[in-house]
């Protein structure tokens, strides 16, 4: 019982610390990284939930469990999609930032590819 | 205080401190270390919550793909730091967004400490509808059968993330092979481990799918393993991404949603409804379903973590 | 026997932590990144294979005992590889720093 | 025996914790890697000893897992290194 507990307060703190770095990290790969602790979180409370009705007889309830692999699967592939635009933005413009004045002060370096 | 509370609490500080550090490390490489043996704990933190197949696929994602993905997306990114590090906003807006997720994670702490008990579950029906497929691991049962759904809708899913990330690919470049060309010693270090370690792999991979029938283990599970160990030789310089444009790699890349959806559409003509098995096939279908999928999520994660077409299309 | 077995299983689990210890003091202590690494490659080795070799008594039967052996091999296997390609690395980008302290040229 | 099982798991468990510290001091990426990779050798062996006190045998694939693909992030690193040196060396800087 007390597992689910302690984790479920573990996954809840991660989506707090995951939030803020999403908010004010101006890296976009730290972003990325904040968002899928984010989702991580998400899921350790998923897991909390499942894991409260374990008996002797179940160890938990295997329906948030399979949406957990999905959601995985799910988070995956749009991290690897998100770090593809970053990489393809650097690519074109030198610099991949979410400024707004960030194209136009580094057009210059983007000579070098 | 148990020695079991005394050892999550343990595991769940650990885990934090982690998550915690790779919020706050100024460079972007030093977070993403911390990232990936946050994802290497997490796996521990599911065993412990005594679910297996979560902890299984979280090892081979956060331990192997992701940390691969972000770990070369931020050597390439390493000129982007200090542009970057400019635009950090004030401390008032830091504030701001600490108030704010202070106050996202109040909000969930709550409803987590008053979900209501005896907590709601599924785990009887599920056990007892096992017989219907034949297969004694709920959680295949929840994915290949009872929410069969969902699971067919996530293929299609990893699917459209792959031509996601292939629509980036450049002009000229289109058709060509994803992700640079590893240069290694093909008699060095790196190359005789990648000889070792991937038929180990294979088998690994494969098993897990099988065992997933009865045992932790599944067709994302195995398909994952697969797809690092493909990413291990193509590291390893002894095997290239395969072109965009091949016809055989497009034709395992639908495998697995198209079996599923024709499977399911079967089901709809033949049986009571899109996607139900008759009881008699039940078993077999799964598996092929499962085969499929499992060829199919083992190249669109290997593809997903090559990333966009960038070697020309060579005639 | 079954006495002499937990036995076993508390000398080599015992063992086991301890290397991890001193692995971990290795890691927070030594100077350099090489002696770090040779602190490392004691607790990858010599921590898990102790912790294997107490946990095989407690093993279910052969098959459990079969996999905690391969998982050992397997760490013994590629901590060993990664462990030389670190240090290659860390060989390789101190040529390159020194080159390029020189000045210009060829890095190496 | 499962509250000395229990008890070097906690112990490991901490040890592992105080590597954190070499991520955090660093100084070099190599040395983040090699404490993100005492992690993961401490994260099977922990593994393993959950898998023995929960008395759960399919715990030894999750260990297992790990062993296989615990390494991948060092050999990323150790590849992205490597690279970093090609793109400084003239002769080999063709593939990008």
């Amino acid at each position: 019982m007390s597992g689910a507990v302690v984790f479920g307060m573990c996954g809840v703190a991660v989506v707090g610390l995951g939030l803020y770095s999403l908010i004010t990290n101006p890296h976009p790969l730290r972003k990325i990284i904040a968002f899928n602790l984010v989702g991580s979180g998400a899921f350790l409370i998923f897991g909390a939930v499942a894991r409260r009705s374990a008996t002797t007889a179940f160890s938990g309830d295997p329906t948030p469990r399979a949406l957990v692999i999905t959601g995985i699967v799910v988070a995956f592939s749009a991290t690897a999609l998100a770090v593809a635009l970053l990489l393809r933005l650097f690519d074109a413009a030198g610099s991949a930032t979410l400024g707004a004045d960030a194209q136009s002060s580094t057009a210059d370096d983007a000579s070098g590819r | 205080m148990s020695i079991q509370t005394a050892l999550e609490l343990v595991l769940a500080a650990v885990v934090l401190g982690l998550a915690a550090w790779a919020v706050a490390a100024r460079e972007t490489s030093a977070a993403v270390v911390g990232f990936i043996a946050y994802g290497l704990l997490i796996a521990l933190v599911w065993v412990a919550l005594g679910a297996v197949d979560v902890a299984l696929a979280e090892a081979a994602i956060g331990g192997g793909l992701g940390g691969v993905l972000l770990l070369s997306a931020g050597a390439r990114l390493r000129e982007n730091e200090k542009r970057a590090a400019a635009e950090r906003p004030g401390a008032g807006a830091r504030l701001a967004a600490a108030a704010l997720s202070a106050m996202v994670a109040a909000g969930l702490a709550v409803a987590v400490l008053r979900l209501p008990t005896p907590a709601p579950t599924l785990a009887p029906q599920a056990a007892a509808n096992a017989a219907a497929t034949g297969m004694g691991n709920p959680i295949t049962n929840v994915l290949m059968a009872f929410r069969a759904m969902d699971t067919l809708l996530e293929k299609f899913v990893l699917l459209l993330g792959l031509v996601g990330v292939w629509s980036l690919a450049a002009d000229r470049l289109w058709g060509g092979n994803p992700g640079p060309r590893h240069q290694a010693d093909p008699l060095g270090l790196l190359a005789f481990l990648a000889r070792l370690l991937a038929p180990i792999g294979v088998v690994v991979g494969i098993y897990m799918v099988w065992t997933g029938a009865d045992h932790p283990g599944g067709a994302f599970q195995g398909g994952t393993v697969l797809a690092a160990m493909w990413l291990l030789t193509m590291m390893a310089g002894l095997t290239d991404t395969p072109p965009v444009s091949s016809l055989r790699l497009r034709l395992v890349l639908v495998a697995g949603p198209g079996v599923f959806l024709v499977v399911g559409l079967a089901g709809l003509l033949f049986g009571a409804a899109f996607l139900s098995y008759p009881a008699a096939y039940a078993k077999p279908l799964i598996v092929a379903i499962e085969v499929a999928m499992t060829l199919t999520v083992a190249a669109t994660l290997t593809l997903l973590s090559a990333g966009a077409p960038e070697q020309r299309l060579e005639r | 026997m079954r006495l002499a077995l937990d036995v076993l299983t508390i000398v080599a689990v015992s063992g086991g932590a301890f290397f991890f210890l001193a692995g971990t003091v290795g890691m927070l202590r030594f100077p350099d990144t090489l002696t770090r690494l040779h602190a490392l490659t004691k607790a990858d080795n010599l921590g898990v294979g102790l912790v294997v070799v107490g946990l095989l008594p407690q093993a279910a039967g052969p098959r459990e005992a079969a996999e905690l052996l391969g998982t050992w091999l397997l760490v013994l296997l590629s901590g060993s590889v990664v462990s030389q390609l670190v240090a290659r690395t860390v060989f390789a980008t101190d040529r390159l720093g020194d080159a390029l302290a020189r000045g210009p040229g060829p890095p190496r | 025996m499962t509250a000395f099982l229990t008890a070097s798991l906690g112990f490991i468990l901490v040890m592992l914790a105080l590597g954190l510290v070499r991520i955090l001091h660093g100084p070099r990426d190599a040395d983040r890697m090699m404490a993100a990779q005492l992690i993961g050798s401490a994260g099977i062996a922990s593994t393993l000893l959950l898998g023995a006190v929960n008395r759960s045998p399919a715990t030894i694939d999750v260990a297992f897992t790990l062993g296989l693909l615990a390494t991948f992030a060092s050999i990323a690193f150790v590849k992205k290194g490597l690279s970093r040196l090609e793109v400084e060396d003239p002769g080999s800087a063709g593939d990008a």
